[in-house]
C-alpha cells in the first residue's frame, strides 16, 4: 500500500464515494464512512508529507503504461508545487464530514470522489491522465449543485458545467496538438508532462494551444473576465460544495497553470504574461468591489474569493520567486480561511434559514466562539500580518512590483479593497443588535470547535512561522522560474540571431 | 448479364424508398420495406451467382428470416395503432416533434 | 549580559501576547457557564504589561553599559520566511530609539492597564477588553522592536487591527463600529504606502544586501536618490494613517467611541507616534532626500494647525483631546521632517506621558459623570474631583507648553529646530499652534473644572475614582512635570540627554545657531502660550453657557466637512461603482459573451426546429435527400 | 461439348435472356402497382407479382432453395399474413389516409432518388460483366447452402432464431393488449 500511497490517495475515496452512491448504506452511516475514509486519507497524506524530502524534484512517483501505442502512462507524482495543494485538500475534507451531518448519502458519496478526483488532477504526471481527472473533478459538483443546491440551482449548474466544459474541450484540444507535435519532433508518442520541457512549439498554432490551456485554467481558478459562473455557483452550491469549489478546485486551476502552462509553453507564457497579470489584477480589484455592493453574504464571499484567486493567480504571471512562492502558499492560505469562511456561512445559512446581510446582527455576542473564529479566518482572508494570509500576499505584492510597478501598486489594493467589504459584511453580521432571528442563534457546538480548530490552527501557525511550509515548496518554484528564466533567454538569443542574419542579408 | 439483375434490384430498391417515403399507408409503407428487403435479397443472389459462393444465399435467407420477424412485430403495431386511433395515417406518430 | 538582553527582547513582546492568549482562551472557554471572577483576570492582564516593562528596564541598562557604538542588541527567534533574495527572520533589534520607545510604551501600557482595572470594573465582558488591551500592547512592542521593516510592519498591522477591535468594543453601537471600520480602512490605506515603500525598497537595496535595519542603514547610500524620495513618500503614507495626519486624520476623531483607556492607550502612548517612529527609524532615508522631509514637516505642521483650529471648537471632552493628539502629532512631524529627529522623538516621549495622563483624567472626568462627554454639562468640578483636577492641570500645563513642564522642553526643540535649520514658515505656524493648544486646552479646563456645575444631580453624585485609577493619574503627573529635564537644553546647562542617547540610531541634523536665536525662539512660545491662555481664561473662566456655533466656528465644529466630502468624493462612488458592477456590468458586460452564445443557440434550435415536423416520413425524406446529395457527391468524384 | 449442345446452350441463355426481362418487367409493375394503388390490398396483390417473379429471377440465378424459400415463405405466408391482417382490420374506404399532394411527393421523390440509383448503377457498372449461366452441381441447392449455413453461419443463424423469438413474444405482447385505446 506504501509504495503506492498516492493511488490510495486517489482511489480510496473514489471507490467509497462508489460504493455510497450505489450500495445501501444508512444516511449516517455513509457520513461516517465519508469521515473515515477522508481521515484515511490525511493520515496517507501527512505520511507523505513526512517522507517529502523537498529537493525539487517530483517524489513517490508511480508509473505504469496505460496505453502503450499512444504513449500515455498512469504517472503519479509530487513535487513542491503539487505537495501544499495536495494536502490542503487532504485537511480539509474530514472537516466537512464532521459539519454537515443532515444530508443524504450521495451528498457525501459525490464529496468522497470529489476529493479522489481533485487528488488524481493534482498528482497526475500525464497530460491525458490529468485531463480525465480533471473532469471527473467536474461531475460530483454538478451533482451537488443539482440535487442539493438553493433555489437557482438549475441554472447555476448549467452555467458552471458548460463554462467548465467549454474551456476543458479547448484543453483536450491543446493537449492532442502538443501530444502530435512531441510526435513529429522526437518520433515517439509521449504526453508525459516531465518530457514536455524539451518540446519546442512555433508559431500561431503554439499560441493557440496555449490559448486553450489558459482558457480551461482561467476559467477554474477564474480569472477576469471569465469569472461570471463563479457567484451563481457559489451562492446556490450547498456548503460542501462552496466549499470545496472555492477551497480546492479553484486552487488546482492555479496549480496547473504552474504545472502545465509554464514548463510547455514557456515563451508563449512569457510573452503573454503581463496581459495575463492585468487580467489578475483588474479581476482582483474588480471582484472586490463588487463584493461591497452584495446584500447576501454567500454571494458576497464568493466575489471576495474571486477577488483574491485574482491576486493569486497574478503570482504565477510575475514570474520571480517570491511571487511564485507566494502563489504556492497562498493557495494553501487562502484555501484555509476562504474555505472555512465559506463553511462558516454554511453554519450560518443552516441555523439562520437565510442568506441576506440585512437579516442578521450580534451574534458576536450570542456566540462568541464562532464570532471569533469566524474574525481569525476573516483576517486571515483580509491578509493579516501573523495569520496565513499575510505571507501568500506580501510576497505576491513584493514579486509583482519587482515584475511591473504599476500591476504592483494595483495590487497592493487588495490591502484596502478586502478590508472594505469584509468588515462592512462583519459589522452588520457580527456587530450591532440582535434581532428575533439571531436571538435564537447558538454557538459552535463541541463538534463543530473540534472541527474548525485544526483549520484556525493551521492558519495561525502558518502565519508566525511558514518557514516549514516554504522549505517544501521553495526549491520547486525556484526550479520553474530558472527554466522559465532560460526560455526567456533562449527566445532573446533567438530573436537576437535573427537580427543578425537579417543584417548579413 | 449480371448487371441487368443488379439493374433491376436498384430500381425495385428505389421504388422502395419512394415508396417509405411518399406514401401514407401503413401498409403500403410497411410493404415498400419488404420491397427494399427483397431488392437486397436479389443482389445478394445476383452477386452469390457472380462469385459462384453460396454465402450470399445464407444471408439472403437470413434476410427473409428477418423480413418474417419483422412483418410479425409490424403488423402488431398496426393492429395496435389500428385498435388506438382507429386511422392508418403514418402522420398520426408525431411525438418525435420536438 | 548581552545575551541575557537579547533574551529578554524576544520575551519583551512575548509577555503581552501570551497573556491576550491565555485571557483570550479562558473567556471563550467560559463564555458559556460561569464567569471567571474579573480580580484574576486583572491580575492576569497586569502581569504581562509589567514584566515586560522590568525587562525593558534591564535592556535599556544593559544598553547604556555597552560603548555608544555598539549600543545595538539583535535577537533573531527563528527564520520568519525566506524566499530566494527575501530571507526575513522573526528578529528583534533594541538601540537607543527603540529602547527609549520601549521605555515608555511599557511603562504608560502598564499604567493604563492598571487604571483600566478601576475604569471597566463594571463591563460584561472584562476579560476579552483585557484580552484586546494586552494584544495591543504586544502588537505595539513588536512593532517597536522589530529589526526591520517586515517585522516592524506585523506590529503596525497589530495595532491597526487592535484599534479596530477596541474602538468597536461596545459592538452594539453601529456608530461605534462604523468609527472602527473607519479606523481599520483608513489605516489601510497608509499600510499600503508601506507595502509598497517597502517592497521598493527591497528591490532597491534589500534584495542584495539584507533586509533588516542594520543592512539597510549601511546600504542606504546605494538606493538612487529618486527612488530614495518614492520609498520615503511612500512610507510617509503609511505614517499618515497611522499617525492620523493630513489627509488620513479623519479616523482618530472618530476613535473616540472606544473606552476612555483605549482612547489614552492608542492616542497617547503608542499606536499613532507609530508613525513618527517609522520617519525616525527611517532617518537614514530621510537624510538623502531633504526634499521629503520637507513635505513631512509640511504636512505636519498643516495638520497641527487644521486639527487645532478643530480643537478650538469641539464640545466633547474626548475629542478636544484627540484634535489636541493630531495637533501634536504635526508637531512630532515636523520635527522630524525638519530632520530633528530626537526632538520629534523627545516630544513623543514626552507627549506620551501627558497626553496619557489627559485622556485618563477625562476618562475619571467621564467616569465621575456617569458616561457624560460633553463638556458644557460639566463644571465646577475642581472641588469634586481635586486629584483628577489638579493631575489633568499639570498635563494641560504640559501639553500647552507651559515652562518648565514636559511639554515646554520637547516642542520648543522642535520649533527652535525648524527655525535654525531655516523653515521660517513651519515655525510661524508652529507658534501659532502652540498659543491655539494653550487656548483651547485651558477652555477645557475651565469649562470643566471651574465655573458653575451645569448639570446638578450629575455633579451631586460625582466623586473622586478609586485609587487604582487615581495612583497612575498621579504618577503620569510626576511623568509630565518632569520628563522634559531628560532634554534639559544646553542653554541652560542642560546635557540633552534624550538627543545623546538617540544620537547613533538617528542622523540629527544640529543646528549650529545663536544663543540670542534659541532665546528668541523659546521667548515666542511662551509668548503665544501666554497670550493662548490669557483668551481662554477671559472667555471661560467664569463659566459660560454652551454657544451656539455660527458662520466659521459652526464651519470648523463640522471639521470643514471633510469627513461628507470624503464620503461624497471616495465611498459613496465606491459604493456605486461596486452596484454598478453588480447590477449592469457583471451581467450585462462581462456575461455578455455567454449569454450572446446561448441566445445563439437558442435562435439556432428555433430555425431549426421548423423542420422537426415529428413526421417520421420527414425524416425519412431528409435521410434520403441527404443520401441523394452524398451520391451525387460521389459521383463526381468517381468519374 | 458437342456442337449442338453449344447451340442448345446458345439457345438457353437467349431463352434465360428473354425470361429475364419478362420476369423483371412485372416485377417492376408490381412494385409500382404497390407504390400507386390507393387500396393497400390492391398494392398487396401486386406486391405479390413482385415477389413471385423475384423468385423467377432466383431460379434463374441457380439459387434453387432460394427459389423455393422465396415462393413458399416470403410470397406464401409473409404476405398471406399481410393480406390477413388487411382483410383482419377490414380497411373501408373512410379508414385510408386521404394522402392530397401524393403525386407531388411521388414526383419529389423520384427527382431525389434519382441520384442515388445514378450512383449505384455507376458502381454496378464497374463490375466485371459474368455470364448468368445456369450452373448445376449442386450450386445453390438444399445441401451445399445448408452446409455453408451450419458450417460457417451458424453463430448469426442462431441470433435469428433468437431473433425470431423475441419478435414473437414482442408480437405476442404488443397484439395481445387488452384494453388499449381506452
Amino acid at each position: 500500500m506504501f509504495e503506492h500511497i498516492l493511488s490510495s490517495m486517489i482511489f480510496l475515496p473514489i471507490l467509497a464515494g462508489l460504493i455510497l452512491l450505489l450500495a445501501p448504506v444508512p444516511k449516517n452511516g455513509s457520513r461516517a464512512i465519508g469521515f473515515v475514509v477522508s481521515v484515511a486519507v490525511l493520515i496517507l497524506g501527512l505520511k507523505l508529507y513526512a517522507g517529502f524530502n523537498g529537493a525539487g524534484g517530483m517524489e513517490f512517483v508511480e508509473k505504469c503504461t496505460w496505453i502503450k501505442s499512444l504513449g500515455i502512462h498512469y504517472t503519479l507524482g509530487v513535487d513542491g508545487i503539487s505537495l501544499l495543494v495536495l494536502m490542503a485538500g487532504a485537511v480539509l475534507f474530514p472537516t466537512i464530514f464532521l459539519l454537515f451531518s443532515t444530508k443524504t448519502k450521495g451528498y457525501y458519496g459525490n464529496l468522497l470522489i470529489a476529493e479522489g478526483a481533485m487528488t488524481g488532477a493534482v498528482c497526475a504526471g500525464d497530460l491525458i491522465l490529468f485531463y480525465i481527472f480533471w473532469e471527473v473533478m467536474l461531475l460530483p459538483i454538478f451533482f451537488m449543485i443539482g440535487l442539493y443546491g438553493g433555489e437557482g440551482k438549475i441554472s447555476a449548474t448549467l452555467k458552471i458545467t458548460l463554462y467548465t466544459i467549454a474551456g476543458s474541450l479547448l484543453m483536450l484540444a491543446a493537449i492532442i496538438f502538443i501530444g502530435v507535435s512531441y510526435h513529429t519532433q522526437f518520433g515517439v508518442w509521449s504526453f508525459d508532462i516531465a518530457k514536455m520541457a524539451g518540446l519546442r512549439l512555433h508559431g500561431s498554432m503554439a499560441v493557440l494551444a496555449f490559448a486553450g490551456f489558459m482558457l480551461a485554467f482561467a476559467i477554474k481558478i477564474p480569472l477576469f473576465p471569465f469569472h461570471t459562473w463563479l457567484p451563481d455557483a457559489y451562492t446556490e452550491a450547498p456548503s460542501a460544495a462552496t466549499f470545496v469549489l472555492s477551497a480546492i478546485m479553484a486552487k488546482i486551476g492555479v496549480y496547473a497553470v504552474i504545472r502545465f502552462v509554464v514548463p510547455v509553453f514557456g515563451p508563449e507564457f512569457t510573452k503573454y504574461a503581463l496581459i495575463l497579470a492585468y487580467a489578475g489584477v483588474i479581476g482582483m480589484m474588480y471582484c472586490g468591489i463588487a463584493a461591497i455592493a452584495q446584500k447576501d453574504f454567500k454571494r458576497m464571499l464568493a466575489f471576495s474569493s474571486a477577488s483574491h484567486m485574482g491576486i493569486i493567480a497574478l503570482g504565477i504571471f510575475c514570474m520571480n520567486v517570491q511571487a511564485l512562492t507566494g502563489t504556492l502558499f497562498q493557495i494553501v492560505a487562502h484555501a484555509t480561511s476562504t474555505g472555512a469562511l465559506f463553511l462558516f456561512a454554511g453554519i450560518l445559512e443552516e441555523r439562520m434559514n437565510t442568506r441576506k446581510i440585512a437579516d442578521l446582527g450580534g451574534i458576536a455576542g450570542k456566540a462568541p466562539v464562532f464570532a471569533m473564529f469566524f474574525a481569525i479566518a476573516m483576517l486571515a482572508s483580509v491578509g493579516l500580518p501573523g495569520t496565513s494570509g499575510f505571507i501568500g500576499e506580501f510576497l505576491i505584492i513584493l514579486g509583482a512590483i519587482k515584475f511591473n510597478v504599476i500591476i504592483g501598486v494595483l495590487a497592493g489594493t487588495s490591502l484596502i479593497i478586502g478590508v472594505c467589504y469584509m468588515l462592512w459584511m462583519f459589522q452588520r453580521v457580527f456587530f450591532e443588535k440582535v434581532n428575533e432571528r439571531t436571538e435564537k442563534f447558538r454557538d459552535l457546538t463541541s463538534v463543530e470547535v473540534f472541527a474548525f480548530l485544526p483549520i484556525i490552527i493551521l492558519i495561525v501557525v502558518m502565519g508566525i512561522y511558514p518557514q516549514p511550509f516554504i522549505k517544501k515548496i521553495e526549491p520547486a518554484a525556484k526550479i520553474q522560474i530558472s527554466s522559465l528564466l532560460h526560455n526567456m533567454q533562449v527566445a532573446d538569443l533567438n530573436v537576437l540571431e535573427r537580427g543578425r542574419n537579417q543584417e548579413k542579408k | 448479364m449480371i448487371l441487368n439483375y443488379l439493374t433491376l434490384s436498384i430500381v425495385l430498391f428505389c421504388l422502395g424508398i419512394l415508396g417509405v417515403i411518399s406514401r401514407r399507408n401503413v401498409f403500403t409503407v410497411f410493404m415498400s420495406i419488404e420491397l427494399m428487403l427483397n431488392a437486397a435479397n436479389l443482389a445478394f443472389i445476383s452477386f452469390s451467382r457472380l462469385h459462384v459462393s453460396m454465402d450470399g444465399h445464407v444471408l439472403a435467407l437470413m434476410i427473409i428470416a428477418v423480413a418474417a420477424a419483422e412483418a410479425a412485430l409490424a403488423l402488431a403495431v398496426v393492429i395496435l395503432l389500428h385498435k388506438h386511433k382507429g386511422v392508418l395515417d403514418t402522420n398520426i406518430f408525431s411525438l418525435l416533434k420536438g | 549580559m548581552e545575551h541575557t538582553a537579547q533574551f529578554y527582547l524576544g520575551l519583551i513582546p512575548l509577555m503581552p501576547l501570551i497573556g491576550a492568549v491565555v485571557i483570550g482562551l479562558m473567556h471563550v472557554m467560559t463564555c458559556r457557564g460561569d464567569r471567571l471572577p474579573n480580580k484574576l483576570y486583572a491580575v492576569l492582564a497586569c502581569v504581562g504589561p509589567v514584566v515586560s516593562c522590568i525587562m525593558a528596564f534591564q535592556v535599556f541598562a544593559i544598553l547604556r553599559t555597552l560603548p555608544v557604538e555598539h549600543r545595538i542588541l539583535v535577537h533573531n527567534a527563528f527564520t520568519w520566511f525566506s524566499v530566494g533574495e527575501l530571507k526575513i527572520s522573526m528578529g528583534f533589534m533594541a538601540d537607543p530609539l527603540s529602547a527609549l520607545m520601549l521605555l515608555f510604551v511599557t511603562f504608560i501600557g502598564s499604567l493604563i492597564h492598571v487604571y483600566s482595572i478601576g475604569y471597566m470594573a463594571d463591563d460584561k465582558t472584562f476579560a476579552k477588553f483585557f484580552a484586546y488591551m494586552n494584544l495591543f500592547l504586544g502588537s505595539m512592542l513588536i512593532l517597536v522592536l522589530g529589526d526591520g521593516p517586515v517585522v516592524m510592519f506585523v506590529g503596525w498591522e497589530g495595532v491597526g487591527l487592535c484599534s479596530y477591535l477596541l474602538i468597536s468594543y461596545y459592538n452594539e453601537d453601529q456608530s461605534n463600529v462604523l468609527a472602527g471600520n473607519k479606523a481599520f480602512i483608513v489605516n489601510r490605506i497608509g499600510d499600503l504606502g508601506f507595502v509598497l515603500g517597502m517592497a521598493f525598497l527591497f528591490w532597491g537595496i534589500g534584495a542584495n544586501n539584507g533586509f533588516d535595519y542594520v543592512s539597510l542603514r549601511a546600504n542606504a547610500h546605494l538606493l538612487p536618490p529618486a527612488m530614495t524620495l518614492v520609498v520615503c513618500l511612500l512610507l510617509f503614507v503609511g505614517a499618515t494613517g497611522k499617525s492620523a495626519q493630513i489627509p488620513l486624520y479623519v479616523w482618530l476623531p472618530d476613535a473616540m467611541a472606544g473606552p476612555t483607556p483605549v482612547s489614552a492607550l492608542i492616542h497617547a502612548a503608542t499606536m499613532v507616534t507609530a508613525g513618527v517612529y517609522m520617519v525616525a527609524r527611517f532617518s537614514f532615508l530621510y537624510a538623502h532626500v531633504p526634499a521629503a522631509g520637507e513635505i513631512v514637516a509640511w504636512v505636519g505642521i498643516l495638520t497641527a494647525l487644521l486639527s487645532a483650529i478643530y480643537g478650538m471648537f469641539q464640545d466633547d471632552i474626548k475629542k478636544v483631546l484627540a484634535y489636541s493628539t493630531v495637533s501634536q502629532l504635526g508637531y512630532m512631524f515636523a520635527g522630524v521632517g525638519v530632520a530633528a529627529y530626537s526632538a520629534g522623538i523627545f516630544h513623543v516621549f514626552t507627549h506620551a506621558f501627558f497626553k496619557a495622563l489627559l485622556f485618563l483624567g477625562a476618562g475619571s472626568v467621564i467616569y465621575a459623570m456617569h458616561h457624560e462627554q460633553n463638556i458644557w454639562k460639566m463644571g465646577g468640578l475642581k472641588k469634586k474631583l481635586p486629584i483628577t483636577y489638579l493631575t489633568m492641570l499639570v498635563g494641560a500645563l504640559a501639553l500647552s507648553g507651559c515652562p518648565p513642564f514636559s511639554g515646554f522642553f520637547s516642542k520648543d526643540e522642535i520649533l527652535f529646530s525648524a527655525y535654525a535649520n531655516g523653515f521660517k514658515g513651519i515655525w510661524m505656524i508652529g507658534v501659532l499652534v502652540a498659543g491655539m493648544t494653550a487656548y483651547y486646552t485651558f477652555r477645557m479646563i475651565f469649562v470643566v473644572f471651574w465655573g458653575e456645575p451645569k448639570n446638578k444631580s450629575a455633579y451631586d453624585h460625582a466623586h473622586e475614582p478609586p485609587a487604582v485609577m487615581t495612583v497612575p493619574l498621579i504618577i503620569l503627573a510626576v511623568g509630565a512635570l518632569l520628563a522634559g529635564f531628560l532634554n534639559f537644553p544646553a542653554l541652560f546647562g542642560g546635557h540633552q540627554l534624550v538627543s545623546q542617547w538617540l544620537a547613533p540610531s538617528v542622523l540629527d541634523h544640529h543646528p549650529h545657531a545663536e544663543a540670542a536665536t534659541e532665546w528668541m525662539a523659546m521667548g515666542a512660545s511662551v509668548a503665544a502660550f501666554i497670550i493662548g491662555i490669557s483668551i481662554a481664561f477671559v472667555k471661560f473662566a467664569k463659566g459660560v453657557e454652551m454657544p451656539v456655533f455660527s458662520g466659521f466656528a459652526k464651519f470648523a465644529y463640522h471639521k470643514f466637512y471633510v469627513d461628507e466630502l470624503y464620503d461624497f468624493l471616495l465611498v459613496q462612488p465606491y459604493k456605486t461603482i461596486g452596484a454598478m458592477i453588480w447590477e449592469h456590468f457583471d451581467p450585462d458586460v462581462t456575461d455578455g459573451p455567454r449569454k450572446a452564445t446561448a441566445f445563439l443557440y437558442g435562435m439556432a434550435g428555433s430555425a431549426f426546429k421548423v423542420i422537426q415536423t415529428g413526421y417520421v416520413r420527414m425524416y425519412a425524406i431528409y435521410m434520403v435527400i441527404g443520401l441523394s446529395l452524398i451520391s451525387l457527391l460521389i459521383s463526381q468524384t468517381l468519374n | 461439348m458437342t456442337k449442338k449442345n453449344i447451340r442448345k446452350g446458345a439457345l438457353d441463355i437467349m431463352f434465360a435472356e428473354w425470361l429475364f426481362f419478362g420476369l423483371a418487367g412485372l416485377s417492376v409493375l408490381g412494385a409500382i402497382g404497390l407504390i400507386l394503388f390507393r387500396h393497400p390490398m390492391n398494392g398487396a396483390m401486386s406486391f405479390v407479382v413482385t415477389l413471385i417473379s423475384l423468385a423467377g429471377l432466383y431460379a434463374l440465378l441457380s439459387a434453387k432453395l432460394l427459389f423455393a424459400v422465396q415462393l413458399i415463405v416470403y410470397a406464401g405466408a409473409i404476405m398471406s399474413l399481410i393480406i390477413f391482417i388487411i382483410m383482419f382490420l377490414n380497411i373501408q374506404e373512410h379508414d385510408l389516409p386521404d394522402e392530397e399532394g401524393k403525386g407531388l411527393f411521388l414526383l419529389g421523390g423520384a427527382v431525389v432518388i434519382t441520384p442515388i440509383a445514378l450512383f449505384l448503377y455507376k458502381i454496378v457498372k464497374s463490375l466485371p460483366g459474368s455470364d448468368t449461366k445456369i450452373i448445376g452441381n449442386g450450386f445453390g441447392d438444399v445441401r451445399e447452402v445448408g452446409l455453408i449455413l451450419f458450417k460457417n453461419w451458424l453463430l448469426p443463424f442462431e441470433i435469428v432464431s433468437i431473433l425470431l423469438l423475441v419478435a414473437l413474444v414482442g408480437a405476442v405482447v404488443l397484439a395481445g393488449k387488452k384494453g388499449v385505446g381506452k
